[in-house]
């Protein structure tokens, strides 16, 4: 079983996601955090395998809360809507597994948990594009 | 920084400085359409964002539902149908208030000013313009409110007559009271009324023409053929 | 019609015409800014209204098919998650094109502009600049595109170092090449290039300095705290 923390600030996004994973037979949302500071006490306590968290949410960005769990042996997903500059930047210096669009079909997200409990990074590409030059960190890995 | 409006009608006697002023020119309202459009899509961004992913969740998970929880299905789908709806109603509300003023809604509210003021209406029943483009609706509509404004203000009149009217080459729009009169030249320096509508109206090749002996009339004159932005070298 | 920019630097020593100005520059940014909301207004309502609609429908009919026929009812959702992919996606182009070109975009471009030139480009890494305001940005790509395009054609140069800097209250961008110099005052009435830099820059406040003796440095400087709209009554 994928022991799962959802952080997301949208009450009805939180629910659906939650609903969403554990339709999943392998999954299990173990807790749902409504913001940052939340997610980072949860995925202390609770010590899942992954956290997924959205990036803008009150008292503690997503973003913010990875930094802060860079630390734990719990795998980071963040999830967003709209690419902003700097964001993809950070969540790779934050160590994160998956940078993804909030509106993929589930099975792909499902898909996603799966390949970072195997140890794989991904990002989607349409969350790159403050970062095309040649100083891009994927180039050299 | 400041933007001079400055009449380009013979355009022969001028030579180097005007083109260069020209091209000043459209670069600062390039700036400026660039600073609304993204102060629009911030808008965008915070509202729909949002609720299309909501949406996109949902009936993934009501699809999902079908056979397990049919009940929940249903309610998933009533939340999804409602977060349309809401999201439609937010594009409309952007895409009217982004739309300006339309002159149907402005005749509506500078009658009930004339009524506060106890001053009778007379005029145009039909106010609505198709084919007329956005912009010379919204000015127009700004200038009855001027129009209309000045009439209570300053006028004395008991009736106030305003029509509309518009052929396949202009749309002319007349204010007309029957008040004090005397309106003249000199008038235009006095506030901002007058002249921000000669203005405005400029910038879409429209007229102002002022008639003041027995009370004032208050006549705009619009070409509907406008190209006024590619002609005048606007962008 | 033309609009005039204008430095307001002496205030005191002006008088009504001034205020006069200042108005009428106001009145006609806000017709320039009202033009471009009607725009994006038209393009609101046809791409994002339909597919709200469709949303909206689709998931009713869902529900009711959800006991009577639960295969069409999960193709219908498969619909409905589609079209709010869709929609979103298209709220992401819009909102990509409206904030205008972003300043790690352009250094990509003028990277490849250099090598094509075969100019040894070198300079800094880091090109994201967050919590500048988006029109400003792009005010800096601008720059950045006219610098080095004049890099390019006038000055000979084998080699042009672009460096990027800020702090709390500035951001410094500078465009150096070991071509031939020799740029001065003069220069700026010879082409649109130079002038338009200044003029832009001149908007949000920032500067324009050339130094060239061996090679020509830009050196554009823009405060971070801008708040030029406001207080120059552009709002
Ligand atoms: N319908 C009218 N009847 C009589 N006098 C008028 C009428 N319209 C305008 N005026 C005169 O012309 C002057 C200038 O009008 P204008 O609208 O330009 O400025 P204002 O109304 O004084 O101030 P504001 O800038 O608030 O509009 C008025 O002050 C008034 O003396
Ligand atoms: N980096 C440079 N090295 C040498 N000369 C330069 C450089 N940049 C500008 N100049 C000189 O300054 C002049 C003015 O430049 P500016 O960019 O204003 O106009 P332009 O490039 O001639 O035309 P355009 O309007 O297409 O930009 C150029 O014609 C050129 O003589
Ligand atoms: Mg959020
Ligand atoms: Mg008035
Ligand atoms: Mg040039």
């Amino acid at each position: 079983m994928i022991r799962i923390v959802i952080a997301e600030d949208q009450r009805m996004l939180l629910g659906a996601f939650g609903s969403l994973l554990n339709l999943e037979e392998d999954m299990e949302v173990v807790g749902m955090a409504a913001n940052g500071e939340e997610a980072v006490t949860l995925v202390r306590s609770l010590q899942p395998d992954v956290c997924i968290m959205d990036i803008e949410m009150p008292s503690k960005s997503g973003l913010e809360a990875a930094e802060e769990l860079k630390d734990t042996d719990c795998k980071i997903i963040i999830l967003t809507t709209f690419a902003r500059p700097g964001y993809f930047k950070r969540a790779l210096k934050a160590g994160v597994s998956a940078y993804l669009l909030k509106d993929g079909p589930s099975e792909e997200l499902a898909g996603s948990i799966r390949n970072v409990m195997a140890g794989k990074r991904i990002y989607a590409p349409e969350l790159m594009d403050d970062l095309y030059s040649e100083d891009n960190p994927l180039t050299d890995r | 920084l400041i933007l001079l409006p400055f009449s380009l009608r013979h355009r022969n006697e001028r030579g180097l400085l005007e083109e260069k002023l020209e091209d000043a020119n459209k670069r600062i309202s390039e700036l400026i359409k660039i600073e609304e459009r993204q102060r629009i899509a911030r808008d965008l961004h915070d509202t729909l964002g949002q609720k299309l992913s909501l949406i996109g969740l949902k009936s993934d998970l009501a699809r999902r539902l079908i056979s397990k929880d049919p009940a929940r299905a249903a309610d998933e789908l009533k939340d999804v149908q409602q977060t349309a709806r809401t999201a439609l109603n937010e594009v409309r509300k952007m895409v009217a208030e982004m739309r300006g003023i339309r002159l149907s809604e402005e005749i509506v509210r500078v009658q009930e000013m004339l009524k506060a003021a106890q001053i009778k209406f007379s005029g145009s029943q039909e106010w609505s313009l198709p084919n007329v483009p956005l912009l010379v609706e919204n000015i127009l509509s700004m200038c009855l409110k001027e129009a209309v404004t000045n009439v209570v203000r300053h006028s004395k009149a008991t009736h106030c007559e305003i029509t509309l009217s518009h052929t396949n080459k202009e749309i002319s729009l007349s204010v007309k009271d029957n008040g004090i009169g005397n309106v003249g030249k000199e008038h235009f320096l006095k506030g901002s009324g007058l002249s921000g509508m000669r203005e405005r109206l400029d910038f879409v090749n429209g007229t102002l023409e002022v008639v003041s002996d027995d009370g004032t009339e208050l006549l705009i004159r619009v070409p509907t053929i406008v190209k006024h932005l590619e002609r005048e070298g606007m962008r």
